[in-house]
């Protein structure tokens, strides 16, 4: 029986040392490929180009679909360049007000293998991508069976609505319409008006009415060539994954292992184009970027004008928690990470990276990023709000001078951010320059008298005799993110203004949007496209989330506010369009829907042995740029990891030198 | 009513309550005898509870006006807490009994006033660890209020009565019980919404099951005593025997039962403050938000241990002491419950 | 020649909050071999414990504190532990009163008593098992080869109780300790047990330690007897004497209350009071608070014994102050 | 025995059937499908897309049998249950039935070797201190566990990634692989915080159990045949101790399937508890019901089969 | 007989019902009381004698309808109180009274001596209230010779024959006229035992108490009984006068029931076994005569046909012996 034990203790050990010690992540094989390791925090909703629409999705679409259309990797602003298209289109405006964009693709556009193609021809593992897979997508877009989230943004496209409701109508109609293949439906509903393919290689997008902003659709996802098999042979029957779960690109990288809950493993695509034609704009590494970047070792004669992309294969691993995620970067698991904002400290001391970190090789970068997160108030409230007239805009301007922005970004985001003046962020051409919203500069005194003016005198709210009582609805807050939204409370209470901070879940927030019951939210938007208009729009009466369920959840609705914006959607970015913009932020500034709160400052960090790491601050993978050294990876990386071992044979010990009194007290007590 | 003026009526209702018990014990000598042996046994942890029972109470006890730490404190209502231990507010974190903030060693409003440190908003760590406490005790306290009375009426008529309204009710309990009790908690709250008091009435209603089981079983056995059947042969009417036998036989076990689950409570708590359905100010939530915190450099550590060490001790202190009531009170029946 | 057992001055006490309380103080007796002692007493007056302790099986936190046990001469309290376990149903065996729950309820009570003979012998589970047939028709086990494989439940009283006495006697013991065997059954199962363990001591000659409240089944069984109160003997006599000449006020007490010895209407003796609990038992004589005969040295220190004839004794006060015999 | 197991089986359907309907009314009732569509939208979906959505998942059905007996949400959510058609996530469209099966077997691999170390140690350790009972190691035994039962979950796993995930380097921090040399590595850490926050309580059980045991008029018998202290210790009273051992054991089987909802979070493996916090997080009602019920359908399982085992062990319990 | 009985119980029958199989079917019955005729004379003791599990208690329990006798009838001064409905037979309880056998189980340890006494008072009316009340508490006390003071006690600081003194001062203190005595010595020391003899003894000549002696203690029925009934698995065997059952027992099982009884005298030892076996199960009894399976006189008779209660000198035996 002892013996037993004893050699039962000894091969438990002798497991627990070979395995053990050892906190690899990844099988011991990766030395020798050009392996980028990268993390997602949530399980994909969708790869499905149509329906993806949120960063941790693009990270991924990105690298298996090219667009017609690309942004340049180092050029700020922003730049489109060609990318499967040859170049970049310009809009021909027709009669009647309509605009015109001819798209050319460029030839030799090959989807990567893939067996989903034996349904276009036996044997076949991939073919040559032409405008009729564009097209194709474009009319997916309009489809109610898919979750489009963008289908507005399209409805400039002439006949795309028509399209869309002739779709829910005959399939609600004919039964044996809806049974066909989707692509079978479109064609026998004639297409989308507005989108003619007049060679294989050529596409017209017709617009009803000007929007310039279009271009920048065809720089996502939601435009690039999706082939027909792919969405086909993916049906998620007989044993097939769904389209949503298996994209199929023409991308520089194809799927290899798409284990949505754990994994997605990224590998080339042989046959992408630029394989075949180095020379393509989006396929080699570029000549020449922003100021500052040949300091920054970015434009390295070692890459300049080398075909893309560098690396073999790209990792996907899920990782829920923020620390988790950085320690495995810390110990070099991770190629390049954000930096939660616990462990800005331990990374970055006074803007710059910390000795420890500057020792390890570890290279911090900045990028703002063009977004904005806001507080809002409800102009429908009855004392915040239009209702409340006069009162109701000082009540929300002195609010808005008592927020402090800069002490708030220091709190929770390490200084990783810039106090936002207006809601377009600065990193937008057309953004105000040197603009400094007078509301959003910390005045107690000003808000004071402003509140006197309102009637609430140190926040005494005379009809109750009382602090003026309003509620900040936060949903879906964790008990991480309560202090953020407490912090804006704590800054009302100088006021005398009692806030009282409501925490509700989704779904009982959206009853109070319903009921039109909430006062003050807080909230955040992402910039589609780097336009002033993707912003602005947020305020506009279309878009109340009141009466139209949209966006505004302000529900802001000013009369110049709005024939300004009218305006302004349509117009090409130059001097008159930005005095246009002017206008409306002066209008916003005294009126206070928002209390604009902060930009967003990214810091990422990347190891030394990760080459060409520029932040892009949009959600546009430019992972093809990058490059690693494997070996000096793996080197590091083992002289980072040993395992402390000590600590089991103290413990060992302890425990044995416990026992072996007890053991001779019950003995001799049992004599 | 003001919500403070309710709470102060409650603490005093408390308080006289507590009186009543505390007579009652005396008088008996049963139970005096169990709480000397307790007193014997466990003295520590009793003081221990005793003292967070005693935080708690004075959490309770607010009243309006006095000086505070900004203009809207004097038209609140604070705690004997809040005034005691608020302090002054920092710009933000402070290690415990620093002169000097955290970050950038500016000099502190209240140097070395600040005996666990601040939080991330300059908050006083110590005044929002005791706050907990009041969180932790009412998280039990309310679901008890809850749990117990349905548990008693159920399991006592199951057992009491049989047949077909014990049919009824042990389908009842075998059907909520089925239910994963963490799933179904989190159901139940994603159903009634986020709160102190949601948060409760569901962890009430997925936690008087076991109670009830209990009940039920003790009942069906007290049921067959001699002094039942000699209540029963005396012509005692049903109403009487349950009230004068059967629950004052089922006391020891509901305050077993009660003690032991108190801490299942405040740990379920703690997951769902991880899950964002907790309850405001709760420990759990402190160690939640806290947790991140450890990353920090230089560490952030006495957040998550100022709250970690609150509840380890009450908690230890609760769990002890139920595990000696258990034995004082009996020495069987709940033995083979976990 | 030596006593099969002999019992010296055995103390044993139990801790009682800070204290110990004594519950055996100095019980002192011996059993020959072939004879039937009967210990008698009224329940909490330590006679179980005197049989634990013969075993060295008092429960924790009981512990012995002096005294000697002397089994063939051999002293059991001095042996290293693992030489007591052999000595323990080797040697002394024990039955006990309960023999619903004194069987291991998951086990088939044919394998319960191989374990006992497989302790002590090197012997195969098949060779044991026959012996066990064997035992358990000779214990009067009706089908004796098919109860092996029965569970304790299956059986009633009287047959859990003959397999105790099968497990007891298996491997011939020079002691057996009956510890209340028939209090737990019926009356007519009870005369059928005495009746197998009054043959099977006539067969074996065995020591037996019978332990009782039951003064019948002393009667019954026992050659001799020794009558236990507040954990000492107050007295000790042959079977015939006790019952026709008790000495001691207790004995005297004790039968004078028995229904069975009393003519119907006639009011039965009463002893005054109850026993005490040990932590109040009186410093000197134990019974002095309840006997009817006490007077000033019964305060005093606890009694001698004295002797009163063949094999009769009895510690109290009142005989010694009586003219000796 | 026949007639027992498929009475307690009836008693399981019935159980189910009440299960669901708890399920029907948390689920449809209080939480309504307009919820559940505007969630799985996202925040920028229109009333119109919401009812389009509705009507692609079904739930546009009115609730009960009396406002459409025909079509109703209640005969819906019960046929297609009692069916295993559990259907598709509300957020992502994908089958949840295959969501499971997938989740399956990366749970199994955390709580099957988490449940086995878990149960030797605390059967082993509850032997051990009941061995020592009332001496130090028994008194230090039970406030360690105590101390252990006192401790949340979270903190063990917050303690743990940072001592043994980052100090001291032995595992990995965090993941999950389908290799089954590296899956070693992953799973190594949170079997260890899964044994250690479990075996408190359960070895504070095991030992009462045990010291119960020990004071039962068998074990006095064994001793006074000659049985050893250990010998007593593992054939006699192991053995009677095995019913409430059983009865903790067979009930924690279902719990197997569940996985452990916050270790696998924490430590990313792609297993049912994480499926079940990602449906919490995301509002995913339609995963989260079918989790309950499967859990539920497990549970009541495990309970038949807890009470068919007595059988087995236990040769008093005639089943009747 | 010229004048009623006290009591009279004819064609007792409580069956406990036997579920099984799928729908818990009733597939037959524990039959621990099986057809019992049985007298008490007021002030009298009539002794009911058995062996374990012959359904001795259940007839106590029937009789004050703690059990729901099947059949039969319990004849309390000729009012059958088998067919009164709860509130019917409420004021009947206050005359017939139960002390049971475990002193430990029958006082409720949350009431105070005098809660559990005035609570039969309080359900009859009886004794007023307050300083009324207490004096006839102290009053009962005493009677069981306990000392008054005591009633502001609680059960567990008494001993086993205290506590049984307060059970019988619980019976008393609503007046009955019978009590029901269900093994109520059997668990005490024999010098305790003989204090509760005396006691019982005494309260009957004070107060004219009929005693229903449920027992399996043969020198205590012989010592304090004047009729006897032996029982033996549900049915009464024997019935009669004491000194006639004792010195010439007319059924074998009596006579194997006195022949077991270990005897005190010590010229007198080595009974000798009569019976022989176990009891049969209840539920299912043997046909014919029951005590057939382990009866020294069987006859092939037995096997099939039931004997009756047959008239012998004094009262009556199931025998076919006695023809």
């Amino acid at each position: 029986m002892r013996q037993v034990w004893v050699a039962a203790a000894l091969v438990g050990s002798l497991c627990v040392l070979a395995v053990g010690c050892n906190n690899n992540p990844y099988p011991e094989h990766d030395a020798e490929l050009k392996v980028l390791y990268s993390a997602f925090s949530t399980p994909h909703r969708s790869l499905d180009p149509a329906e993806a629409y949120n960063v941790s999705a693009h990270r991924v679409t990105g690298l298996v679909y090219d667009t017609l259309l690309e942004y340049h990797f180092l050029k700020r602003p922003y730049t489109l360049i060609p990318g499967l298209a040859k170049q970049v289109p310009t809009a021909e405006p027709l009669e009647d007000g309509r605009v015109r964009y001819r798209f050319t693709l460029r030839p030799g556009v090959n989807f990567a293998p893939d067996p989903c193609f034996e349904l276009g021809g036996a044997g076949r593992v991939t073919r040559e991508a032409t405008m009729e897979d564009v097209a194709y997508q474009l009319m997916r877009l309009a489809d109610p069976a898919l979750n489009v989230q963008v289908r507005d943004q399209f409805s400039n496209i002439q006949g795309f609505k028509q399209f869309h409701r002739a779709l829910i109508e005959r399939r609600g109609a004919d039964p044996a319409f809806a049974a066909l293949p989707a692509r079978e439906q479109y064609a026998a509903l004639g297409g989308v008006e507005g989108v003619r393919i007049e060679h294989p290689h050529a596409l017209e997008i017709t617009l009803h009415s000007p929007y310039p902003q279009i271009l920048y659709w065809f720089a996502m996802e939601f435009t690039t060539p999706v082939a027909w098999e792919a969405v086909e042979y993916y049906d998620g029957e007989a044993g097939r994954e769904r389209y949503a779960d298996h994209p199929v690109g023409t991308g520089p990288f194809g799927i290899d292992v798409y284990d949505k809950r754990s994994r997605i493993v990224l590998d080339r695509n042989p046959h992408w184009y630029g394989l075949a034609d180095p020379r393509a704009p989006g396929a080699h590494y570029p000549e020449e970027g922003a100021p500052g970047d040949a300091e920054a070792g970015l434009l390295d004669a070692a890459y300049v004008g080398r075909p893309l992309p560098f690396l073999d294969r790209v990792e996907f691993r899920l990782e829920k928690e923020g620390i988790p995620l950085f320690n495995k970067f810390l110990q070099g698991y991770y190629d390049s990470g954000g930096i939660i904002k616990e462990s800005f400290d331990q990374v970055v001391q006074s803007e710059r990276l910390s000795p420890e970190m500057a020792a390890r090789e570890i290279r911090l970068q900045k990028a703002v990023s063009p977004g904005i997160f806001n507080l809002g108030f409800n102009m429908e409230d009855e004392t915040l709000g239009v209702p409340a007239g006069d009162r109701g805009r000082k009540l929300r301007q002195a609010m808005s001078l008592a927020v402090d922005s800069e002490k708030w970004i220091e709190l929770f985001l390490n200084g990783r951010g810039l106090p936002a003046q207006t809601p377009i962020p600065p990193v937008i051409s057309g953004a105000p320059e040197g603009y400094l919203n007078p509301y959003r500069q910390v005045d107690l005194d000003r808000a004071r008298a402003l509140l006197v003016e309102a009637g609430y005198p140190d926040g005494i709210d005379p009809a109750t005799g009382a602090p003026l009582k309003l509620t900040f609805d936060a949903y879906e807050v964790s008990s991480q993110s309560r202090p953020e939204r407490q912090y804006f409370v704590d800054e009302w209470r100088k006021l005398g203004i009692n806030v009282e901070l409501s925490s509700t879940t989704y779904n009982e927030f959206q009853e109070k949007v319903d009921r039109g019951a909430y006062q003050i939210y807080f909230w955040g938007w992402s910039a589609d496209y780097p336009d002033p208009e993707n912003f602005l729009f947020l305020l506009s009466c279309a878009m109340r989330k009141s009466t139209t369920g949209g966006p505004n959840s302000a529900n802001f609705c000013h009369p110049g506010f709005e024939s300004l914006f009218n305006q302004m959607e349509v117009m090409e970015d130059g001097p008159e369009r930005r005095a246009i913009i002017r206008e409306m932020v002066a209008i916003l500034e005294q009126e206070r829907p928002w209390i604009e709160i902060f930009n967003g400052v990214g810091y990422s960090l990347a190891h030394g042995w990760l080459a060409n790491v520029k932040p892009f601050g949009m959600s546009y993978p430019m992972t093809k740029y990058l490059d690693i050294d494997p070996v000096k990876r793996a080197r590091v990386r083992l002289s980072w990891n040993e395992p402390v071992v000590w600590p089991v044979f103290a413990i060992a010990g302890m425990f044995v030198v416990g026992i072996i009194p007890g053991f001779r007290t019950f003995f001799r007590e049992r004599q | 009513m003001a919500p403070h003026v309710l709470s102060n009526a409650i603490v005093l209702l408390l308080l006289v309550a507590a009186g009543f018990a505390l007579r009652f014990v005396r008088g008996n000598r049963m139970w005096r005898d169990a709480l000397a042996q307790l007193w014997r046994r466990r003295r520590g942890s009793l003081l221990v509870i005793v003292a967070f029972l005693l935080v708690g109470l004075l959490d309770s006890v607010a009243w309006t006006g006095g000086q505070g730490q900004d203009a809207l404190a004097a038209h609140e209502a604070r705690t004997v807490i809040d005034r005691l231990f608020q302090g002054d507010r920092e710009a933000s974190y402070s290690a415990p009994l620093a002169d000097a903030a955290f970050y950038g060693g500016d000099p502190l409003a209240a140097p070395g006033g600040h005996w666990l440190g601040t939080d991330i908003l300059g908050r006083d760590v110590l005044h929002r660890t005791l706050k907990g406490a009041r969180v932790a005790l009412m998280i039990g306290g309310l679901t008890s209020l809850i749990a117990i009375p349905l548990a008693l009426l159920f399991g006592i008529s199951a057992g009491y009565f049989g047949r077909r309204i014990d049919d009824a009710i042990f389908f009842l309990i075998s059907t909520l019980a089925s239910i994963p009790s963490l799933l179904l908690l989190i159901a139940l709250i994603m159903a009634l919404g986020k709160g102190t008091w949601q948060v409760c009435l569901a962890l009430g209603i997925t936690s008087w099951v076991g109670l009830c089981r209990v009940t039920r079983g003790e009942t069906l056995k007290l049921r067959e005593l001699d002094y039942v059947q000699a209540a029963r042969a005396l012509g005692v009417s049903h109403g009487r025997i349950l009230v004068r036998h059967i629950l004052p036989n089922l006391m020891h076990l509901v305050i077993i039962t009660f003690v032991l689950m108190f801490s299942q409570l405040v740990l379920s708590e703690a997951i769902l403050a991880y899950l964002g359905i907790g309850v405001d100010g709760s420990w759990g939530e402190m160690i939640d938000q806290a947790r991140n915190e450890l990353s920090r450099e230089p560490i952030i550590w006495w957040n998550i241990a100022a709250a970690g060490s609150a509840m380890f001790t009450l908690l230890l202190a609760v769990n002890y002491v139920g595990d000696s009531l258990r034995d004082i009170l009996d020495p069987r029946t709940l033995r083979e419950t976990p | 020649m030596s006593a099969a057992i002999e019992v010296e001055g055995l103390e044993v006490s139990f801790p009682d909050g800070r204290w110990r309380v004594s519950i055996l103080d100095g019980v002192d007796f011996r059993v020959e071999a072939g004879e039937v002692l009967a210990l008698v007493g009224e329940s909490g007056c330590g006679k179980s414990m005197t049989a634990l302790g013969c075993m060295r099986l008092i429960p924790k936190p009981g512990r012995i504190d002096r005294g000697r046990v002397l089994l063939d001469g051999r002293e059991l309290l001095e042996l290293p532990v693992p030489a007591m376990r052999q000595v323990r149903g080797a040697e002394i065996s024990m039955i006990f009163q309960e023999p619903m729950t004194s069987l291991s309820p998951v086990v088939t009570v044919g394998t319960q008593v191989v374990e006992a003979i497989r302790l002590h012998e090197k012997i195969s589970v098949s060779a044991a098992r026959k012996r066990v047939a064997d035992l358990f028709a000779r214990v009067g086990i009706p089908d004796p080869a098919e109860r092996l494989d029965a569970y304790p439940h299956q059986l009633s009283g009287g047959l859990k109780q003959r397999v105790m006495i099968a497990m007891a006697l298996c491997t011939q013991p020079r002691v057996l300790i009956a510890d209340e065997p028939t209090t737990a059954l019926d009356v007519t199962i009870q005369a059928q047990i005495l009746e197998l363990m009054r043959e099977l001591q006539r067969e074996t000659g065995t020591a037996i330690l019978l332990i009782t409240h039951d003064l019948g089944i002393v009667n019954e069984l026992a050659d001799r007897v020794a009558v236990m109160y507040a954990g000492r003997i107050v007295e000790e006599a042959t079977r015939h004497e006790l019952f026709r000449q008790p000495r001691h006020p207790y004995t005297q007490g004790l039968l004078r209350s028995m229904p069975a010895l009393v003519a119907p209407g006639e009011p039965l003796h009463e002893i005054a009071g109850t026993v005490p609990p040990p932590s109040d038992w009186p410093a000197g004589c134990r019974f002095v608070d309840r006997c009817p005969r006490a007077f000033d040295p019964c305060a005093g220190p606890a009694p001698d014994f004295q002797m009163l004839g063949r094999g009769h004794s009895a510690a109290c006060h009142a005989l010694a102050a009586e003219p000796g015999e | 025995m026949l007639a027992f197991v498929v009475r307690r089986l009836l008693f399981g359907v019935a159980v189910v059937l009440g299960v669901l309907g708890i399920l029907f009314v948390l689920f449809f009732q209080v939480a309504s499908p307009d919820d559940i569509a505007r969630r799985a939208l996202g925040e920028k979906a229109r009333p119109d897309s919401i009812e389009q959505w509705k009507a692609n998942h079904g739930y546009d059905r009115p609730l009960w049998p009396w406002q459409d007996f025909e079509d109703n949400l209640l005969f819906h959510h019960y046929s297609t249950m009692l069916s295993f058609d559990f259907g598709a996530s509300d957020v992502d469209g994908a089958p949840i039935s295959q969501r499971i099966r997938e989740g399956a077997g990366p749970s199994l691999a955390l709580t099957v070797p988490a449940f086995a170390f878990g149960l030797g140690l605390a059967v082993l350790l509850g032997l051990f201190v009941a061995f020592f009972r009332e001496t130090y190691i028994d008194t230090t035994g039970v406030f360690l566990c105590v101390l252990g039962m006192s401790v949340s979950i979270l903190l063990y796993i917050i303690a743990g990634q940072y001592l043994v995930g980052k100090m001291l380097r032995w595992f990995p921090i965090s993941g999950f692989d389908a290799d089954p040399a590296v899956l070693l590595r992953f799973l190594a850490l949170p079997v260890l915080i899964s044994v250690l926050s479990g075996v408190g309580s359960d070895v504070r059980f095991y030992r009462t159990v045990f010291v119960e045991e020990t004071g039962r008029d068998y074990v006095r018998t064994a001793r006074s045949k000659g049985a050893g202290e250990v010998r007593v210790m593992i054939r006699h009273v192991l053995r009677n101790s095995l019913i409430p051992i059983l009865t903790r054991v067979v009930l924690a089987i279902p719990f197997l399937f569940t996985g452990s909802l916050l270790l696998e979070s924490f430590f990313g493996i792609p297993g049912l508890g994480s499926l079940t916090i990602d449906a919490i997080s995301q509002n995913d009602f339609a995963t989260l019901r079918v989790m309950v019920f499967v859990l539920s359908m497990l549970f009541i399982i495990g309970q038949i089969a807890t009470d068919i085992s007595y059988a087995l062990v236990d040769p008093r319990v005639r089943l009747e | 007989m010229s004048e009623a009985p006290l009591l009279a119980i004819e064609g007792l029958r409580t069956w406990f019902p036997i579920r099984k199989g799928l729908l818990r079917r009733v597939v037959g019955h524990v039959r621990a009381v099986d057809g019992v005729d049985l007298e008490v004379e007021a002030g009298k003791t009539t002794a009911l004698v058995g062996e374990s599990g012959c359904g001795k208690t259940t007839v106590g329990r029937s009789i004050l309808r703690l059990e729901e006798p099947r059949e039969g009838r319990i004849l309390y001064r000729g009012r059958d109180l088998a067919s009164l409905d709860p509130a019917e037979l409420h004021p009947y309880r206050q005359k017939l009274q139960i002390v049971f056998q475990d002193p430990m189980a029958s006082l409720n340890p949350r009431l105070r001596v005098r809660d559990v006494l005035a609570e039969g008072m309080h359900s009859f009316g009886i004794g007023g209230g307050g300083s009324e009340q207490t004096d006839r508490i102290a009053e009962m006390l005493r009677r069981v010779r306990l000392d008054p003071d005591s009633m502001w006690r609680y059960p567990h600081e008494f001993s086993g024959g205290q506590r049984q003194r307060i059970g019988i001062a619980r019976a008393l203190a609503v007046e009955p006229e019978l009590l029901i005595c269900d093994e109520s010595v059997s668990a005490l020391d024999v010098s305790i035992q003989a204090q509760i003899l005396n006691l019982l003894g005494e309260l009957q000549d004070e107060m004219g108490l009929a005693y229903l002696f449920i027992t399996h203690d043969l020198s205590v029925v012989r010592y304090l009984a004047d009729e006897v009934a032996v029982m033996y698995l549900g049915e009464i065997v024997e019935r009669g006068p004491t000194a006639r059952i004792f010195e010439e027992p007319r059924h074998p099982y009596t006579q194997g029931l006195l022949s077991a009884v270990p005897s005190v005298d010590p010229d007198r030892r080595h009974q000798a076994v009569r019976v022989l076996g176990d009891v049969p199960s209840p539920s299912a009894p043997p046909p014919g005569c029951r005590f057939h399976t382990r009866c020294p006189e069987f006859m092939e008779r037995c096997r099939s046909e039931a004997p009756t209660l047959l008239p012998v000198a004094g009262g009556e035996a199931r025998c076919f012996l006695v023809e």
